[in-house]
């Protein structure tokens, strides 16, 4: 099912130094020196899922940054297409943004919290004149019914949606800009299981009906296992293992898949061990 | 800027509000005990010939120092012999001979010389060192050391107001040697023959002083310690004053008069000083260039309702554009100017202005009865209308207007205080174009006033000066060059143990003669 | 229709010799007159040395009960009925100084944020010397040998040197054991634990729940697990209560609940956890159409049944009684669902009693089209609510007034 | 740690050129002639020419301020025009009263302060905290010239506790003649406190870790006192290192209330003055308290909360 | 509640809609509410309400304490305190507005753009916070009031050029955590430009702590007119403004008190009625719709 690639990237490196987020210094230990990303490379195709998981500070989120600059990358290339994305500036760097949209973890504070949902949408599709925004009540309500919301949410703001709803909001806008990459990093963690299933529907949607190309990042290799075409794994920065879902999953090489799988709690009580 | 003080009739003037003298006081004075007085300004500098903020440094030299002559402490514009016991006049008023007081000597107990005094008068002289008063060392030439205690000063051309000039700040004699030699550094431990000397000097806090022991006049000073507590903030010094931890306070607000004469533990005593509400008027500006509308505006201005109302019954009306000195002549030989709407309207009619025209007034910020006053103008000129728009102006940037002819209107000290007792220093500042200061500041000019003023000057004989200067004063009011308001006086107030608390005609207190009925108690 | 509940008696599964029991609890938000009705009718029992698990949706009540349970609900939130029974003394009614006891002595608490859980001023040491010192009346020494001694308990390496450190300097697993750490100080017979390691990645949690368990071995202390996550529910606890908007909606022993779950939500969340088996070819899964319920939705009679599939007209009547679900084995557990669509007989008619028509029973909807149906559903909801600005989002309507009045009392 | 106090200093040094600079071309801009003012503005040309060319007030602006700066290198701030004395003496005797006052004007706001935060924070929303809070509100809102004139006559007039204006040193004369003044300061201060205070705990009881500490069996005082105030503190000592200037500013006012003779009085003399060298030189002094402060408050900070890391900013 | 609206009600009118946001705010910010609200009535409708003119002498008054013909007492030139105070309170409002909410935004944009952008921009930026606020304000004034005159322009210069700082400073901070929130993050993503992403997204958000933190600041500055007064730098005459009342006042404070403390006490119910508000704002909770 995997088209052609689309996105490449080879060789991508990110070390910190001493700055650090806000949540890093008060989460993390020191580091003086970390290579949050080592060497990293891979393509994904259009219409293909990458599955991208790995424990706590493996370095899912830099890399994902990285892909689109958020995160500025030390080192290595990242090419959507044929255009380099680590050479882009201005508003030649923001179309590129635009090809490749980002969808984040936080439900809750991943939308402007004083727009509501149908101006967030509207200026998405606005700044960059895409087709259809000039006519704003029906671009919203269309992008609202590919993610399966009602139009009578454009009316309201975030807070006055529920976590899943945010969610879906905050892929529409994404979608409302016509991105060929859709990276989610841990988009559907924060939701609980019930909502968390309605999402990962809708991931596979996308995929199967724009032909995106989506970075699914996860930390819960259920959820991977649920949607992505291909797994990568990552640990310490590094990708330690890529391959087909099936076989990362169900045959793992590397001994930290194998650790990670062993770790992952399974919901059958029967077959837990060591509980007396 | 501008307060400096100067002498006159210091009898008090009104005896509603005057000195009600407590009984205690009649008896014979006790020395000792310490005074604190709460001042309005505070001292900065105790070089007498470079008193740089007016009032507050002045007052402090007072204490320190003397002159050959001086004011009468107790008042009255009379001049009395100081450091000199007598003096002679000779050569056409251009010789001054001064026989010096035996036996005085400066307060670290050396004597006081001749060659101090020659000294002393020399610095006077000297414009690159007295610069803050030089007009009054008009005429200077040299002053020669006769014999021990005889010093000969010659003048350039007679100064009729020498003896006065040489009575304030800038001519106190100072101690050659130690100036000399210590330089500056003199003037932060100085000495000098004055009834105290220095105690302790904090800066912008206080300045302590204690009795001089080797003061010249017998007995005195009373006092063992005076403290001047300074404090800009009237309230401050009046609560200073209840709460006893003052026991004088000088520059009691106007709002206060009343009030304090309730208070059974103060008295209020006003004096008479050559201070007025100045209001300039710029003779560049056409209106005000017209003799008619001057008259006018003089005759429109309601003063008893200015004194009543804003200044609460303190102050006099004025017979003069210049404020009360020596000399000036009664209500009766000249009169001010009534209060007569009608006449006032005709002036306006008479004059090329008689539609009336708008104009600007500015004085110093900060001050609640100059605000008040600025109202009542604008209301009384209003009615034979003038259009006063008025404008506070920060001192400095108004005394810089001043001085540059820049206003139409304008009172440019918050207080115009007359240097000396005598009209010598004003007179030449409004009407002799040597003073260099184009009529005070005003633009006007008047060749026959001029020239009356310069005859005034030289002449040295007192009744001849005497009859000159009701003349000049006639002339002046005539013309209206400036309008003097009001005539302000001077109040202070003390608790009622403190005897002893005259003025001179210059504004200072000469606490020599200061003494406490409660010696003991006081601090 | 809760009222009725409180006239029952505890659920069906109480024991007689239980550590802690609560019946009837009830929590509410907002003003007195129009109340935001949070913990609509939990009871729930704990017997000593067991491990038991609550789950449910965000926004189902879970942390709400555990600190019902600590008389934690600070200012705005209060208990309105219901009691909180540990070995016969009524939490609820305790003075601040029994309170005090209880606290110190009797149970322990640890939370879902090990990041937030300890004070960010404070050194390691300090937060055990000052817990043991005031609960366990250690001299400093003695507080400092047994702090180093807790923290190695939980597997802390190096455990004085980290006795030193501030929470920041530590990793989040470790964080969390220091949370154990501080929580079982003082031996409590009860530790509640809150959503102990949503925060943590699968490798730590994995210790962290192993870590759990052994505590309760050696300490024979009984836990209350919170999560959303039925994995970590299934692998630790003995017995599980579900909840489901402010209700327990079911409970039994953890396996027979996997196997053979009694009510539709039950059934509905174990369909949507996500499984490995899919791994290579992804498929859709239901999950639960629809939105959990927000507390302005008011919500008569059963409140799962607007997302229910086996919903039928008598659910917006029946009352949210716990059932057992054998009464001929009390220790299977109970349920709320009255249609019992699973059993063996198929449903029933929650009215009537009778197993129902089978052309009654709604197909389950399109995904779409639920969500469409839901959302029109909840405009309605708040409709009725009024101004819909006035909706406090799941999640965001948090505690915004800590101070427990009953504490400082 | 080291580095960043000499980083900091350094950017300090930038800021108070800047500061200088803006004073110096601010003050000279202004009209007025503080030769003129000086000599009681009656001077002769000739006089005030002279005074001039000894300030060396006529030559070109730059090469002023060039002097300026020099002098501020080697420690001398010149010579007061308006008081004829170095600048360093006038403001060595006025800098301690008013650093007296802020310090004892901050001190009996945290005293005030800390605990009806503390006390209104543990009820919120109570009657003992609505009342807190309106009494602290109001006691802002006062002028303070009208408060400490009401101090002053209750406490000085009626009640002869304290003398009613003036400054003494040492410790007994500081309590003597500073209390008033510096109560008057402080508690327009204290709602600053009790505002930043009250609500930083509201929202440090909120966390979890005030949960996990109370759960653990802590008693109420404990909690609030050990674990939230700290915690709290950092938005408190935040916005008072901001509200010093106001502080500062504060002083002009009440040291003319209760004649102190103070910098903050002398500043404003000096602009009024138009006296040059003293007004830069007390603008750089308040501008390097300011700064000082800021990086003491940065420093206090790092103390009370580990994770602050002073490397960056 | 259970009347179930079938039909929505008719939208009310933009003032009603403010009252009822407002009726619903805690009971501190809506007796703060009442409290303003009343003020700015009076400051508004002054010339109806004032008895007298502001500047009306009349020397058969003076000095006479609150009674019946002159509410909160005459000066000592028998000008009504009441009359003056409500043209006063209308020139204050004004002007206290002016110079609270012009450096507002753009102090809160300044600390957008400094912490947005951080590096060189946001050192040349703090650095001239620094200097702002280092700067000793009264220089400021003076000199302003000196080069442009006297008078309420001088403050209303004076007051901007410094109190951007402070706003600033708060904005920057803030700023610094706002920039890594994932929806300024995502505006970023989505290619949008630096400057509808501080515009439109950053100074948004931002504005809220700011426009607490400015009641305040209503207050300080309030009182720093009347301060400014008190040191002979205020209201060109003749008109009133509060601090010029109550300065002028001073003078009379030991005699009669009301012509000071009256408009004083003006002063801090404004002052009051805006702590509360700015006090409740601050605890959170704010209710209905964002700003
Ligand atoms: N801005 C930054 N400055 C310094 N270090 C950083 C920064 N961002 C991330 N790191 C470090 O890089 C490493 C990788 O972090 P990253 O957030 O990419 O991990 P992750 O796999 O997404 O983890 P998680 O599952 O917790 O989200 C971590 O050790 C983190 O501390
Ligand atoms: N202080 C509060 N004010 C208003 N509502 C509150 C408050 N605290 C909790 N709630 C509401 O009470 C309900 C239950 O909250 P609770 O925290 O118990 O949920 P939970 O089951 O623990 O969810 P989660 O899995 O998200 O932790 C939620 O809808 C929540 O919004
Ligand atoms: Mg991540
Ligand atoms: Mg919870």
């Amino acid at each position: 099912m995997t088209g052609e690639p689309i996105l490449h990237v080879e060789g991508v490196t990110k070390t910190f130094g001493m700055r650090r987020t806000l949540r890093e210094r008060v989460g993390r230990a020191e580091a003086a020196e970390h290579r949050a990303v080592d060497d990293v490379s891979f393509t994904v195709g259009r219409g293909e899922i990458l599955g991208l998981a790995g424990g706590s500070g493996s370095g899912k989120t830099t890399l994902a940054r990285c892909l689109i600059r958020l995160v500025e990358p030390d080192s290595g290339a990242v090419r959507l297409g044929d255009d380099d994305v680590l050479a882009a500036k201005g508003a030649d760097l923001r179309e590129l943004r635009r090809r490749m949209q980002m969808v984040f973890q936080d439900p809750y504070a991943s939308l402007n919290p004083r727009m509501t949902v149908g101006t967030a949408l509207h200026e998405a599709g606005r700044v960059h004149r895409r087709p259809g925004s000039e006519d704003a009540d029906r671009f919203v309500t269309e992008l609202l019914a590919r993610v399966h919301l009602s139009p009578t949410i454009a009316a309201r703001r975030p807070r006055e949606l529920s976590g899943g709803q945010r969610q879906r909001v905050a892929v529409a806008r994404a979608l409302a800009v016509g991105p060929e990459v859709l990276i989610a990093d841990e988009a559907v963690s924060a939701l609980d299981v019930s909502v968390q299933a309605q999402l990962l529907n809708l991931f596979l949607d996308l995929r199967d009906e724009l032909g995106v190309a989506i970075v699914f990042v996860a930390h819960q290799l259920a959820v991977i296992a649920e949607v992505a075409d291909r797994v990568a794994i990552m640990h310490q920065g590094r990708m330690v293992e890529i391959g087909d879902a099936g076989v990362v999953l169900r045959d793992p090489q590397h001994e930290y898949t194998r650790a990670l799988l062993a770790a992952h709690p399974h919901p059958d009580p029967r077959g837990r061990a060591g509980v007396a | 800027g501008g307060g400096s003080s100067g002498g006159s009739d210091p009898a008090k003037f009104d005896a509603a509000g005057g000195t009600a003298v407590a009984a205690e006081c009649k008896a014979a004075p006790v020395k000792g005990g310490s005074l604190v007085y709460s001042r309005q300004a505070e001292t900065q500098s105790l070089n007498p010939i470079d008193l740089r903020n007016g009032n507050g440094d002045i007052f402090a030299s007072e204490l320190l120092y003397n002159g050959l002559t001086r004011a009468d402490p107790k008042g009255g514009d009379e001049l009395l012999p100081g450091l000199a016991e007598s003096w002679e006049v000779s050569n056409g008023g251009k010789t001054y001979t001064f026989k010096l007081r035996q036996g005085v000597k400066f307060s670290n107990g050396d004597p006081l010389t001749a060659e101090d005094v020659k000294f002393s008068l020399d610095r006077f002289g000297d414009p690159k060192i007295n610069q803050i008063l030089s007009v009054v060392a008009v005429g200077y030439d040299k002053a020669t050391v006769v014999d021990d205690s005889t010093v000969r000063v010659d003048l350039t051309e007679p100064v009729a107001a020498f003896l006065y000039n040489i009575s304030i700040f800038p001519a106190f004699i100072v101690p050659k040697k130690l100036v000399e030699e210590q330089g500056d550094a003199f003037w932060k431990t100085p000495v000098g023959t004055g009834p105290y000397r220095l105690k302790k000097f904090v800066r912008g806090s206080y300045i302590a002083f204690e009795r001089n022991p080797h003061y010249w006049e017998d007995g005195k000073p009373y006092l063992d310690e005076v403290r001047f507590n300074f404090a800009s903030d009237s309230n401050s010094r009046l609560l200073a004053l209840k709460n006893d931890q003052a026991q004088i306070a000088d520059g009691v607000p106007f709002s206060q008069i009343d009030p304090l004469k309730a208070d059974k533990n103060v008295v209020l005593q006003q004096t008479k000083v050559p201070q007025f509400v100045g209001l300039w008027l710029n003779h560049k500006r056409a209106p005000l260039a017209d003799l008619n509308v001057r008259k006018a505006m003089q005759l429109a201005l309601d003063r008893d309702q200015i004194k009543n109302g804003i200044f609460k019954g303190a102050g006099s009306v004025p017979n003069s554009v210049l404020p009360p000195l020596k000399y000036d002549a009664g209500a009766d030989q000249v009169p001010p100017y009534p209060f007569d709407l009608a006449q006032a309207k005709a002036e306006m009619a008479k004059s090329k202005h008689a539609q009336g025209f708008s104009t600007t007034l500015q004085y110093p910020a900060g001050y609640d009865y100059y605000k008040q006053l600025g109202l009542l103008l604008q209301n009384q000129w209003g009615q034979i209308g003038i259009k006063v728009k008025l404008i506070e102006e920060d001192g400095a940037t108004g005394t810089d207007r001043f001085n540059s002819g820049d206003y139409d209107m304008t009172i440019p000290y918050a207080q115009f205080t007359s240097d000396l007792t005598v009209p010598d220093e004003y007179a030449g500042f409004l009407a002799d174009p040597a003073s260099g200061t184009n009529g005070f500041f005003s633009n006007w000019s008047d060749p026959a006033i001029t020239k009356m003023v310069k005859t005034f000057a030289t002449t040295p004989d007192e009744a001849e000066r005497a009859k000159q200067w009701p003349v000049i004063q006639k002339a002046m009011l005539d013309q209206t060059p400036v309008i003097n308001v009001i005539n302000l006086p001077s109040i202070t107030a003390h608790r009622t143990n403190v005897c002893g608390t005259d003025i001179n005609a210059l504004g200072a207190d000469h606490l020599e003669n200061t003494w406490l009925t409660t010696a003991k108690a006081s601090r | 229709m809760t009222a009725v509940a409180q006239d029952l008696p505890g659920v069906a599964d109480a024991t007689t010799d239980a550590l802690l029991s609560v019946d009837g609890l009830r929590v509410e938000f907002g003003p007195a007159d129009a109340p935001l009705v949070a913990v609509k009718d939990v009871g729930l029992t704990i017997a000593p040395g067991e491990i038991v698990g609550l789950i449910g949706e965000s926004g189902s009540g879970k942390s709400l009960t555990c600190r019902s349970i600590m008389r934690l609900i600070g200012a705005p939130g209060r208990v309105t009925a219901g009691t909180v029974d540990f070995e016969g003394r009524d939490v609820l009614a305790m003075s601040s100084k029994e309170l005090r006891d209880f606290r110190a002595h009797d149970v322990g608490m640890i939370y879902q944020d090990p990041f937030s859980s300890l004070n960010p001023v404070m050194r390691i040491g300090d937060h055990l010397r000052e817990t043991l010192r005031a609960n366990r009346g250690m001299s400093k020494a003695e507080a400092r040998a047994e702090g180093i001694a807790l923290l190695e308990r939980v597997g802390i390496p190096d455990p004085e040197r980290r006795y030193l450190s501030y929470p920041h300097e530590l990793s989040g697993g470790m964080r969390q054991r220091v949370m154990i750490a501080l929580a079982t100080a003082s031996r409590p017979r009860l530790l509640l634990a809150d959503e102990p390691t949503t925060a943590l990645d699968v490798t730590t949690q994995a210790q962290i729940l192993d870590l759990l368990t052994d505590m309760r071995r050696e300490l024979g202390m009984a836990v209350l697990v919170v999560s959303h996550d039925f994995g970590v529910i299934a692998q630790v606890c003995d017995r599980v209560c579900v909840m489901y908007g402010g209700h327990v909606v079911e409970t039994g022993p953890v396996e027979r609940i996997y196997a053979d779950p009694q009510h539709p939500y039950t059934k509905a969340l174990l369909d949507s956890v996500p499984d490995m088996e899919s791994a290579g070819n992804p498929v859709r899964r239901e999950g639960i159409p629809g939105y959990p319920p927000e507390l302005t939705d008011v919500l008569p009679g059963c409140v799962f049944a607007p997302r229910c599939a086996h919903a039928r007209p008598g659910c917006t009547s029946v009352p949210m009684v716990l059932q057992p679900v054998d009464a001929a084995a009390p220790d299977a557990g109970s349920t709320a669902c009255p249609v019992r669509p699973f059993s063996v007989g198929g449903p029933f008619d929650p009215v009537a009693g009778s197993p129902p028509d089978p052309v009654a029973v709604p197909v389950s909807p399109q995904p779409a089209a639920a969500t469409a149906a839901m959302t029109a559903a909840e405009t309605a909801a708040r409709a009725q609510t009024g101004d819909p600005g006035d909706l406090p989002a799941p999640g965001e309507a948090r505690i915004t007034q800590p101070t427990d009045q009953e504490s400082t009392r | 740690m080291t580095l960043y106090v000499l980083r900091r200093l350094a950017l300090s040094v930038g800021v108070l050129f800047g500061l200088a600079v803006v004073t110096f071309f601010m003050i000279h801009l202004v009209p007025g002639d503080p030769v003129q003012l000086a000599l009681g503005g009656r001077g002769t040309p000739e006089a005030v020419a002279e005074v001039r060319g000894q300030l060396g007030l006529d030559r070109p602006l730059l090469t002023q301020f060039g002097d300026f700066l020099g002098g501020v290198v080697t420690g001398d701030l010149g010579l007061s025009v308006a008081q004829n004395a170095p600048v360093t003496e006038i403001i060595g005797q006025r800098l301690a009263p008013s650093a007296i006052l802020i310090v004892y004007g901050l001190f009996v706001a945290l005293v005030i302060g800390v605990p009806l935060a503390i006390i209104a924070a543990l009820r919120p929303n109570g009657v003992v905290d609505n009342g807190i809070r309106l009494v602290t509100t109001f006691a802002f809102a006062m002028p303070a010239f009208w408060l400490g004139l009401m101090l002053a006559l209750i406490f000085g007039l009626s009640l002869k506790w304290f003398p009613v204006s003036g400054y003494e040193s040492g410790i007994g004369g500081i309590l003597r003649t500073l209390t008033l003044p510096a109560v008057t300061l402080g508690l327009s201060l204290a709602v600053v406190v009790v505002r930043t205070l009250r609500s930083s705990l509201l929202e440090v009881l909120q966390t979890e870790y005030i949960d996990a500490a109370r759960s653990r069996g802590l008693g109420e005082w404990r909690v609030v006192g050990r674990h939230a105030l700290r915690n709290a503190v950092m938005a408190t000592i935040t916005v008072l290192s901001v509200d010093i200037g106001f502080l500062i500013g504060g002083t002009v006012v009440v040291e003319s209330v209760f004649q102190i003779p103070g910098a903050g009085s002398l500043l404003v003399e000096s602009v009024r003055a138009r006296d040059y060298e003293l007004v830069q030189a007390i603008a750089l002094i308040a501008g390097a308290a300011v700064v000082l402060l800021s990086l003491a408050t940065d420093l206090l900070q790092a103390t009370i909360d580990p994770r602050v890391r002073l490397a960056k900013r | 509640m259970s009347t179930a609206t079938l039909t929505p009600p008719a939208r009310p009118s933009a003032a009603g809609r403010l009252l009822r946001r407002v009726w619903r705010q805690p009971l501190p910010v809506r007796i703060g509410g009442v409290l303003v609200g009343i003020l700015v009535f009076a400051a508004v409708f002054a010339p109806l309400l004032a008895p007298y003119g502001q500047n009306d002498l009349d020397f058969n008054a003076q000095l006479q304490g609150p009674s019946l013909a002159h509410p909160m007492g005459t000066d000592d030139t028998g000008r009504d305190v009441f009359s003056r105070t409500l043209y006063g309170l209308r020139i204050d409002l004004a002007v206290v507005l002016f110079i609270t909410y012009v450096p507002l935004p753009i102090g809160v944009l300044m600390g957008a753009i400094a912490g947005y952008f951080g590096g060189k921009v946001d050192l040349v930026i703090s650095r001239i916070i620094d200097i702002t606020i280092a700067f000793p304000f009264i220089v400021l004034v003076i000199a302003i009031v000196a080069i442009v005159g006297p008078g309420l322009t001088g403050i209303m210069i004076g007051v901007p050029i410094v109190a951007w700082a402070l706003y600033a400073r708060l904005a920057r901070s803030e700023m610094l955590v706002l920039r890594e929130q994932p929806f300024m993050l995502a505006t970023t993503a989505l290619g949008y430009t630096r400057r509808r992403a501080i515009l439109r997204h950053a100074v948004p958000n931002l504005m809220r702590s700011s426009l607490i933190y400015s009641t305040v600041d209503l207050v300080v500055n309030l009182l720093l007119l009347a301060g400014l007064s008190y040191l002979g730098l205020g209201m060109q005459p003749p008109n009133a403004e509060l601090g010029t009342i109550i300065a002028e006042g001073q003078a009379n404070l030991l005699n009669a008190w009301w012509i000071t403390t009256l408009p004083g006490l003006v002063l801090v119910v404004f002052g009051v009625g805006v702590g509360l508000i700015g006090d409740g704002l601050s605890d959170g909770e704010l209710r209905g719709g964002g700003a």
